[in-house]
């Protein structure tokens, strides 16, 4: 963190966000324009320029195809595990169960840990109680949880983690997933 | 009824479902976390669909922003269950006796330097 | 020209923004509150002239016309007031500032005082000069925002509990405020005044009567009248010198100016007047009692406030030319008297590090120009002659006796003992403050509260500008024959609604 | 002791990397990766929302007043993830120097019309044409607008200052003073 | 189609007061955080289920702005909570 | 006549400057205007005497008959000569009598003077304003005069009675001033004696008015200002309290008695009262051995004596009146003077204390002879030729009969009081050492000397006395042959009684002794001092318990009053005439169903709250359900604003709570105030629900003014939010003053959480100072 | 034009519900009382304008449909200066708690002087007219 990047690093660095606020910017007015589309750009630099971020070192690459299945998957967590804890809701109640388990991840680097994260809350079921950094560890609450269930959760948790590298991940992450997982 | 109309009746009813149902585990649940679990997270689904069900029946120009919406919620609840999950855990709202396994809760009884 | 009726507004209230830009620069803040205030002075004045001369100022904001946009409107009345109230804001700058250089050496810079003060002063002018309901409302809101700012500045445990009574009940009634909008809003689609005049008149007759009754208790909670008053006298008097001076002389003045300006323009048809009658004799008794049962200087003069807040309301309860000239010329002349009664407490206050007066003592002698600075104002406030309360006096009396009525006479009994309670209190304070041994200031009762200074001595702008005030009292009084004719004029205006209908709904657009 | 260094449990959750602006003092225990994550992306987004309210006000629902809270909201939320004393860094206008100016711009904005012989608060409009842009409408009264929404957020800001970092510094002195 | 409306609507009405119930019902301060979340949520639902009825989307972009808030409200009020009441 | 007025007032002014160097100097200026416009008035006798009057008008406020009128005829140049010859005597005396350079000579030399000036404006006034302008400066400057420093309890109770008193009168008096100018339409008192108004109206005036004199003039019951007065020093108390101020009031009577010539509610109380008055200051002096109350009692006798006079509203009595006027200030002002120099030489005003002074002081004695023989009504001064008068001018018919028994025996008690006073400061007593006094100074012996003179001369110069007297009593119609003064109408009933008085008063002194032993034993049901003080610790009484039961200081109360008053009032007048609307619904949209559903719950449940937190929220959820009611209405705009404002609510409260005890703090926990409360608050909001319902169902039309907006907003404003517009353009001063509102309150909150940033600052260098030391 | 019942209703428990705080010791419940009476006088601003109809936006709707938009403009203004009020009373409350250790709007102690005076004075001590409040205050802040 301490180093500083070359002054074109840095700008480029600022591009993916300049590009997603002008998506905003554009899906807001839901005119697609050049004149839109020239204050979008005018507005994010504005934003980006103003009030800068630090720079982060990520090594993140975006992989269209890998996103696409992490997003499926979630989108199909969220379904069913809407349609269980409905069920849950309706007919278990006060004897409902939980448990917290912990689960330690493989990549240590904030941006996967905290995806992983949000990615297993996004359901309803299961989220992210509390994370020690430090130590990579993810302690998950989950409901509807039987004795003995715990492996799976660490199991489930590894199979996120692995959707997730192979999405945005680095190389490096990529292969220290891959290692494990096998 | 147009095509259009079926998915958005189906979008829309499945999405006030989705939302009654969460409601429902938010009335029935016997604590936060639980609660928790039951109430923002099918919102979120319920929310998706409603935009997917209103996002059809509108022109394309008004239905970008609809995705906006979507993206705000999917990226906003997991937070929010964090921060309010592991407020409740440390408040010690969380009812001890419906979990069957707390594992954080073993590691800090063993560290006693971390509390 | 017309863009004179907004500048008294807008002027302060750049001023206040670009005070709080450059809270670092005390000098520019001064500067700038001086010159702006100058520059009112001189607006108001102009505006007197030129709505005396050839009839109400009319400003349509934006170029909309009325009723559809705002109107700004400076007519005999409210320029006459705009006039006295910024010579009083002028002066009591002065003294504040005259004040924070006695106390702190090198003023401090302040990101409060300042801008707060030409709001307050904004506030206080866009409530005369808009001739539009909500606006007025905002107006209100600007000018007691303001005032809750500066009554809590550095507010020690003592003092946090009046800061308290006082915001709460200024909220409660803005919320009946905005209530009272919404129902005439609700019944009339219109909040322009000129325009209410002519619609509430075809509402059925208890509507009528219910909302002018409502807009009696709303103005009245700000104007302080009996039963409505109680927040006044547990919170004035514990604000500094300068800010209670301003509270007193004007605020109160505005709830009596808006009752004035509504009662007369829109509710001039409703059988309102009895009850501001009785309102306005136990407001004087009442008021004239509590002041009575002081001790603490502040209180007494806060009483007193309350007890003249009575007089307005009797000329006003009296519905005549000569009535409604009374009340202008009471408004003008106790602007300025109270204003400068509670600078010269004051001064009597940093001298003798107390407000109780049983503990001061022989400061005619100790401070001669402190006596004689106080007695003039206080002669006035009793209304002895020739100052100028005498003259107002005279023509609410005049009005009373002339009503013909019999709760019109009891009124003006009632407003004659008031005066002489009010000669009583006032000889008391000159009694127990000014007379007898001279008492050494006491010390200093808490250390830690900025605003209470025993032995403190008085710089020259504090003194000068309470002179300047008492010599303006004594202009009051010396010009009120050319006062009393515009403020005839004036009374007249208000009589006859359709001048002020005309200029703002026909024809007078400036646009 | 700074509060950063101490062993809880509850300060785990802290990340190892900078995601927000900051270089001062930190709570640990407010900290959160989740959080910071979040607010760094919903942070500018939310700006850009601002932004737009602020020009779509005109013909949708919006304007400087709800543009001016929407961008005071991003400054909430940086504020909840940054811990006390983030939000000053970002604008290095003191809230009150912004409140001032706001202030002032929406009175000048009143003022403004008169130097083109028009009646204050009056509102012109300017439509031209630009290359590949298009038709652009300005509306003079954009700039009471602007005026709104910079005192807007200055006053969000104030309140973040003085109700946010303000009491917690109270708190802080108290806690010392507990000690 | 108005039937479909009408009936997301109801859905959503007695969603709403359920959630009501659970915010008047407590037991901690945290239910009801996340009851107020989920009233939010709610209203957007239901607004975007209005504008879809009234064919009408042009002030979407105040969803997005509800979504937001309703957040940044709930987690403020979430982080003073875990603050003022310490762990056991 | 308005600029020696005006001159007397300026020099006034400005003396202090002088006073401070120099008194004798202040005192010698002083002198100066009155000495001026005396001689400027009397070189004007002959004109004035022959009917031709002078008169001045300065406007001031016409608008409300507000002027300053002025006069000079018989009566004001009576006045006049005591007003300004005996102040010109005063001031010269009084620079004697004060110690060169004292605080009493600085203060007393430009009041005395302004005093004079004010005195000389109130006796050339002709109208009525005029009158009350000049009244009370009078009363002002007396105050200021009997109070002095006010050292002594007694100086600042006596002032502040004094002002009491006889403002009480003004006012009362300024009523009648006004009732009797409304009715009449002016307030020039030469227009009002020619066209004197009738009616009830007019008695009621005359009934205030004589209040207002008589207080001045202390009569009974109000007299009793005047003894206490005499905390004065001396030349005060001769020019204020003897020749001059306390005439204001006999001398209106005698102003205004043209007017109300034939109004019995004007001439009875004043004859009455006089009368009473008359004997009862005589007997009061009688027993007095304070020499300065001596003679204040005799001056309340006088003066009642000269209400009767004026009063009585007939040629002859006005006649005597004015005589007596004269006499009367003439050598009361001698007698106080002298008092004063005993007082001053002797150390000493005690009778009991002073014997042998009549040896040492002849021509003291000599003075205080005359002037006493003049007071005693002894030939050949003036104070005789008034006596005579007056016993002569109510031989008309047994009610005059009867007054003059009354005087008869109001004078045998002027002649024993004079004879006591006499005696009592120059005898020697036996047994009494011979008091040791310094000598006189000849400064303080001519001032006192002259008017004492002045009273032989116009004794003597009968037919002079006459002129003057007569140019005031023709403004009455004689109804027989006119009376005039002389010396010596042959043996009449006068003379006779006259004798009578003189034989009394000498029986009386001799038995006086025994008759204030026997006074002492009286029982004393009617004590005027006591009744004041009564009165003065009553209105404070009342005072303190009207504002203990109403000021009760606590704002739940004050506000539970406010609605109530808002319920009583305009809700009564509501309730009473309110009509259910035909278009009542039970809702417009379904939606609004459920959304009011949760607003009414979470409102109810802030009720029932205990946690601080908890009651943010529902209000907070009662914010969002208005938010939806808002969309449901089609206001995004403002529903919008409603949740961004909402939330930073929520979020500001959450801020403050942090630091705030979880809980709230114990509520009323008593019914006795909770069922109150609830249904003050239940009628209030069931009034703004019903005034809701009752103000809209009262509308007809839809608004122009929304209409024109629409029509207006996308080619005038560039919009096509309306609602924008609306705050953008239309209204946008609104906005300009919403957003500085906003300014103020984030101002004011910066000022209010970072003070203990500054006062942990603060105490912390102070700390930090200390630990240095 | 007429309000319908049900906003009828939910403004009278509105308005009664502030007033009652309003009338409380506490000063928090006092401000929540004003928060809730701004909530209820803008929902009557806003309702006064009449029935629900489309946004008044001249492109989605016409203008007979529309609502009334003054209203919501007025109602605009009073909920921003409801907000920035209270958040000052708010700052004011937190103030008071720093300084005096509660948020309770305690009664005025000059006025409680008068009330002990005249309770005196009932009971029969005299009032020795000028020196008896002398030492009043210090009584006052001795207890
Ligand atoms: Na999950
Ligand atoms: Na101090």
């Amino acid at each position: 963190m301490g180093e500083r990047m070359p002054k074109h690093k840095r700008l480029l660095r600022r591009v993916p966000l300049v590009i997603w606020l002008t998506a905003v910017w554009v899906l807001l007015w839901g005119t697609f324009d050049v004149g839109t589309l020239f204050f979008g750009v005018l507005v994010a630099l504005l934003v980006t320029l103003l009030f800068p971020l630090p720079m982060i070192r990520t090594g993140m690459v975006l992989r269209p195809l890998p996103m696409l299945r992490l997003i499926g998957y979630l989108a199909w967590d969220l379904v069913i595990s809407t349609l269980r804890v409905a069920w849950q809701a309706v007919w278990h109640r006060r004897s409902a169960k939980a448990g917290i388990v912990a689960s330690t991840l493989r990549s240590d680097s904030d941006h996967v840990i905290a995806i992983v994260a949000s990615a297993v809350s996004l359901a309803p079921g299961k989220f992210v109680l509390q994370i020690d950094r430090v130590n990579r560890t993810c302690y998950v609450y989950a409901l509807g949880l039987r004795p003995g269930e715990e492996d799976s959760v660490r199991r489930e948790m590894w199979f996120l983690e692995r959707l997730v590298v192979d999405a945005v991940g680095s190389a490096g992450q990529r292969e220290l997933v891959r290692g494990d997982a096998g | 009824m147009s095509w259009t109309d079926v998915l958005s009746a189906i979008c829309l009813i499945g999405g006030a479902l989705s939302c009654l149902f969460g409601a429902i585990g938010l009335l029935t649940f016997p604590d936060v976390t639980a609660r928790l679990q039951a109430a923002t997270k099918p919102q979120t689904l319920g929310l998706i669909l409603i935009l997917i069900g209103t996002g059809v029946q509108l022109n394309l120009g008004y239905a970008t922003g609809l995705i906006l919406v979507g993206l705000f919620q999917t990226l906003t609840a997991p937070v929010l269950a964090q921060l309010v999950g592991r407020a409740a855990y440390r408040t010690d709202s969380v009812d001890r006796d419906t979990l069957i396994v707390d594992e954080l809760g073993e590691r800090i009884d063993r560290e006693p330097g971390v509390r | 020209m017309t863009v004179l009726v907004a500048l008294p507004v807008l002027l302060p209230l750049a001023a206040a923004g670009l005070s709080l830009a450059l809270g670092r620069f005390a000098d520019v803040q001064r500067i700038l509150g001086l010159l702006v205030l100058g520059v009112i002075i001189a607006d108001a004045a102009v505006l007197l002239y030129t709505s005396d001369q050839s009839g109400p100022v009319v400003l349509q904001m934006g170029a909309w016309p009325a009723p559809f946009g705002i109107t700004l409107i400076a007519d005999r009345l409210s320029s006459l007031l705009l006039l006295v109230s910024s010579v009083v804001t002028f002066a009591v700058l002065i003294y504040s500032i005259g004040q924070r250089i006695t106390d702190y050496g090198r003023e401090r810079s302040s990101t409060t005082f300042h801008p707060m003060y030409l709001m307050l002063c904004a506030g206080v002018s866009l409530a005369y000069l808009t001739g539009d309901l909500f606006n007025l409302f905002v107006a209100f809101e600007i000018m007691l925002s303001s005032s809750y700012v500066l009554i809590t500045r550095r507010t020690t445990s003592t003092r946090v509990r009046a800061g308290m009574t006082y915001t709460i009940v200024s909220l409660a009634s803005s919320l009946l405020f905005i209530t009272m909008i919404a129902l005439v809003y609700a019944s009339t689609g219109t909040v322009n005044l000129a325009d209410l005049g002519t619609k509430v008149a075809d509402l059925p007759r208890g509507l009528q009567i219910a909302l002018a009754l409502l807009v009696v208790i709303v103005f009245g909670v700000k104007a302080a009248m009996v039963p409505l008053h109680f927040w006044l006298p547990d919170s004035y008097p514990t604000a500094p010198a300068p800010v209670t001076a301003v509270f007193a002389g004007l605020l109160t003045k505005v709830g009596i100016y808006a009752l004035i300006r509504t009662q007369t323009l829109v509710f001039a048809h409703s059988e309102t007047w009895d009850l501001m009658l009785g309102i306005a004799l136990i407001t004087m008794i009442v008021g004239a009692l509590g002041a009575l049962a002081q001790n603490d200087l502040n209180r007494l003069l806060s009483f007193l406030l309350v007890s003249h807040i009575g007089y307005m309301l009797f000329g006003l309860g009296v519905y005549n030319v000569v009535g409604l000239t009374g009340v202008i010329l009471y408004v003008v002349h106790h602007i300025t008297v109270q204003a400068t009664l509670f600078l010269v407490s004051g001064l009597i206050t940093r001298h003798s590090g107390t407000v109780a007066l049983t503990r001061m003592g022989g400061m005619a002698k100790a401070t001669p120009l402190i006596a004689v600075l106080f007695a003039l104002p206080a002669l006035s406030l009793a209304g002895v002659p020739p100052f100028s309360g005498f003259v107002a006096k005279l023509a609410l009396l005049q009005a009373g006796i002339g009503s013909g009525t019999i709760t019109g006479y009891a009124v003006t009994a009632g407003a004659v003992l008031t005066s002489l309670l009010s000669l009583y209190a006032m000889a008391r304070v000159w009694t127990r403050v000014f007379w007898g041994q001279v008492k050494a200031p006491a010390p200093d009762p808490d250390p830690t509260d900025e605003l209470v200074v025993g032995t403190a001595s008085s710089s020259r702008p504090m003194l000068a500008a309470t002179g300047v005030l008492v010599v303006s009292s004594l202009v009051i009084a010396l010009v009120a024959g050319p006062l009393g004719e515009i403020a005839g004029r004036a009374a007249g205006d208000l009589m006859h609604g359709e001048i002020y209908r005309t200029a703002v709904l026909g024809g007078g657009s400036g646009g | 002791m700074s509060p950063s260094t101490k062993p809880s449990w509850t300060n785990w959750d802290a990340p190892t990397e900078r995601w927000l602006l900051s270089g001062f003092r930190r709570e640990g225990q407010a900290r959160s990766v989740l959080l910071e994550l979040v607010a760094r992306i919903v942070f500018p987004t939310v700006l850009v929302l601002a932004i737009y309210l602020l020009f779509a006000g005109h013909d949708r629902a919006g304007g400087g007043f709800s543009g001016g809270l929407v961008a005071g909201q991003a400054f909430l939320l940086r504020h909840l993830a940054g811990g006390r004393m983030d939000d000053s860094a970002v604008v290095s206008m003191r809230p009150p120097v912004l409140i001032g100016l706001g202030l002032t711009i929406a009175c000048a904005a009143a003022f403004l019309p008169l130097i083109f012989g028009g009646q204050l608060l009056e509102t012109a409009i300017y439509k031209f044409t630009l290359p590949l842009l298009g038709e652009i409408k300005f509306v003079s009264s954009v700039v009471l607008d602007t005026g709104v929404f910079l005192l807007i957020v200055g006053v969000v800001l104030d309140l973040l200052r003085t109700l946010g970092s303000g009491i917690e510094a109270d708190a802080d002195a108290a806690a010392r003073g507990r000690r | 189609m108005s039937w479909v409306f009408a009936v997301t609507f109801v859905l959503l009405s007695v969603a709403g007061l359920l959630v009501v119930v659970r915010l008047l019902l407590g037991s901690t301060t945290l239910d009801r955080i996340v009851a107020v979340d989920v009233l939010v949520t709610l209203v957007v639902a239901g607004t975007c289920v209005g504008m879809g009825l009234q064919q009408d989307g042009s002030n979407i972009a105040l969803l997005a702005a509800f979504a937001l808030l309703a957040f940044i409200g709930s987690i403020s009020t979430a982080k003073l909570i875990e603050k003022k009441e310490p762990y056991r | 006549m308005f600029g020696f007025v005006i001159a007397h007032l300026l020099v006034a002014v400005l003396l202090p400057l002088v006073a401070r160097r120099n008194t004798r100097a202040a005192f010698l200026i002083a002198a100066i205007p009155p000495a001026a416009a005396a001689v400027w008035l009397l070189a004007r006798t002959p004109q004035v005497l022959a009917g031709q009057t002078m008169t001045e008008t300065v406007p001031w406020v016409p608008l409300i008959g507000l002027n300053f009128g002025f006069r000079l005829d018989a009566l004001a140049l009576v006045m006049t000569i005591l007003v300004c010859g005996l102040g010109v005597l005063v001031l010269i005396y009084a620079d004697s009598y004060f110690a060169r350079g004292r605080g009493d000579a600085r203060r007393s030399a430009p009041l005395l003077l302004g005093f004079a000036g004010a005195m000389l404006g109130l006796v050339v006034a002709d109208d009525l304003t005029t009158v009350y302008i000049f009244w009370e400066l009078t009363t002002v400057c007396s105050f200021l005069l009997v109070g002095q420093a006010g050292i002594s309890r007694e100086s600042r109770r006596s002032a502040l009675q004094a002002l009491m008193i006889t403002s009480l009168g003004g006012l009362v008096m300024l009523l009648g001033f006004v009732v009797l100018g409304e009715t009449a339409g002016t307030y020039r008192i030469s227009e009002l004696i020619d066209r004197p108004p009738t009616g009830t109206a007019t008695a009621v005036a005359a009934v205030l008015i004589l209040v207002g004199a008589f207080t001045k003039s202390a009569q009974l019951p109000f007299h009793n200002w005047l003894p206490a007065a005499m905390v004065a020093p001396t030349p005060i108390s001769a020019y204020l309290h003897a020749a001059s101020m306390v005439k204001a009031g006999v001398f209106l009577v005698a102003r205004l008695g043209p007017i109300f010539e034939a109004q019995l509610e004007w001439r009875v109380p004043a004859v009455v009262f006089g009368l009473a008055t008359m004997l009862f200051g005589g007997w009061r002096a009688l027993h007095e051995h304070d020499l300065k109350k001596l003679l204040a009692y005799g001056t309340v006798s006088q003066l009642g004596f000269l209400m009767v006079l004026f009063g009585a509203g007939s040629h002859d009595a006005a006649l005597a009146g004015a005589t007596m006027l004269l006499a009367h200030g003439l050598f009361k002002a001698t007698l106080f003077l002298v008092v004063g120099m005993i007082d001053h030489q002797a150390g000493t005003r005690d009778i009991r204390k002073l014997s042998g002074l009549a040896a040492r002081q002849p021509w003291l004695a000599a003075i205080a002879a005359l002037a006493a023989g003049s007071m005693a009504g002894l030939p050949p001064m003036l104070g005789f030729l008034g006596k005579e008068a007056a016993f002569g001018a109510f031989l008309t018919g047994p009610a005059g009969a009867a007054v003059d028994v009354f005087l008869v025996i109001g004078s045998m008690l002027t002649v024993a009081y004079s004879l006591r006073m006499w005696f009592g400061a120059f005898g020697t007593k036996p047994g009494l050492a011979p008091t040791s006094v310094k000598p006189a100074d000849l400064q303080a012996l001519i001032p006192a000397g002259l008017p004492a003179l002045a009273g032989l001369v116009l004794g003597v110069a009968y037919p002079v006395s006459h002129e003057l007297a007569d140019g005031y009593a023709t403004s009455y119609e004689s109804v027989g042959k006119p009376a005039e003064l002389a010396l010596w109408h042959g043996f009449n009933l006068p003379l006779a009684l006259s004798v009578l008085a003189v034989a009394g008063g000498l029986v009386l002194h001799r038995v006086r002794t025994p008759l204030t032993a026997w006074r002492n034993r009286l029982p004393q049901p009617l004590n005027a001092q006591r009744g004041y003080e009564r009165i003065t610790a009553l209105l404070e009484r009342v005072a303190v318990a009207v504002t203990a039961r109403t000021q009760v200081g606590s704002l739940p109360t004050y506000l539970g009053i406010v609605l109530v008053t808002v319920v009583a009032i305009p809700g009564s007048a509501l309730l009473i005439q309110f009509t259910v609307p035909d278009d009542l619904r039970a809702y417009d949209n379904l939606l609004q169903v459920p959304l009011s559903l949760g607003v009414v719950l979470a409102a109810l449940a802030v009720l029932r709250a205990h946690r601080r937190l908890t009651a943010v929220l529902l209000v907070g959820v009662i914010g969002y359900g208005i938010g939806g009611l808002f969309i449901v209405d089609g206001a995004p705009d403002l529903a919008l604003a409603q949740f961004l404002v909402e939330t930073l609510t929520v979020v500001a409260f959450v801020f403050v709570l942090r630091r705030l005890p979880e809980r709230f703090s114990q509520a009323d926990s008593s019914k006795a105030i909770r069922i109150p409360k609830a249904i003050i608050a239940t009628a209030a909001g069931l009034f703004v629900a019903l005034a809701a319902i009752g103000f809209s169902s009262a509308r007809q039309a839809p608004p122009e003014a929304s209409q024109y907006f629409m029509d207006h907003a996308e080619k005038g404003a560039g919009a096509t939010n309306v609602v924008n517009a609306i705050i953008v353009d239309f209204r946008a001063f609104d906005t300009v003053g919403e957003i500085a509102v906003l300014a103020v309150a984030a101002t004011g909150v910066a000022s209010l959480i970072l003070a203990s940033r500054h006062e942990r600052r603060r105490r912390e260098q102070t700390q930090q100072q200390e630990v240095r030391k | 034009m007429t309000i319908n019942l049900t906003v009828a209703f939910a403004i009278a428990v509105l308005y009664s519900v502030g007033f009652y705080l309003l009338m409380q010791r506490s000063l928090m419940r006092i401000l929540l009382g004003i928060v809730v009476l701004g909530h209820g006088s803008n929902l009557l601003l806003q309702i006064a304008g009449g029935p629900p109809g489309r946004p008044p936006m001249l492109d989605i709707a016409r203008p007979e449909e529309m609502t009334d938009p003054l209203p919501q403009a007025m109602a605009l203004t009073a909920i921003v200066i409801t907000f920035a009020l209270t958040t000052f009373l708010l700052a004011l409350a937190y103030r008071s708690w720093t300084l005096l250790g509660h948020d309770e709007v305690r009664d005025d102690v000059e006025d409680r002087r008068i009330q002990r005076l005249e309770k005196r004075l009932e009971a029969g001590e005299d009032e020795d007219e000028d020196d008896s409040t002398e030492d009043e205050p210090a009584k006052e802040a001795a207890q």
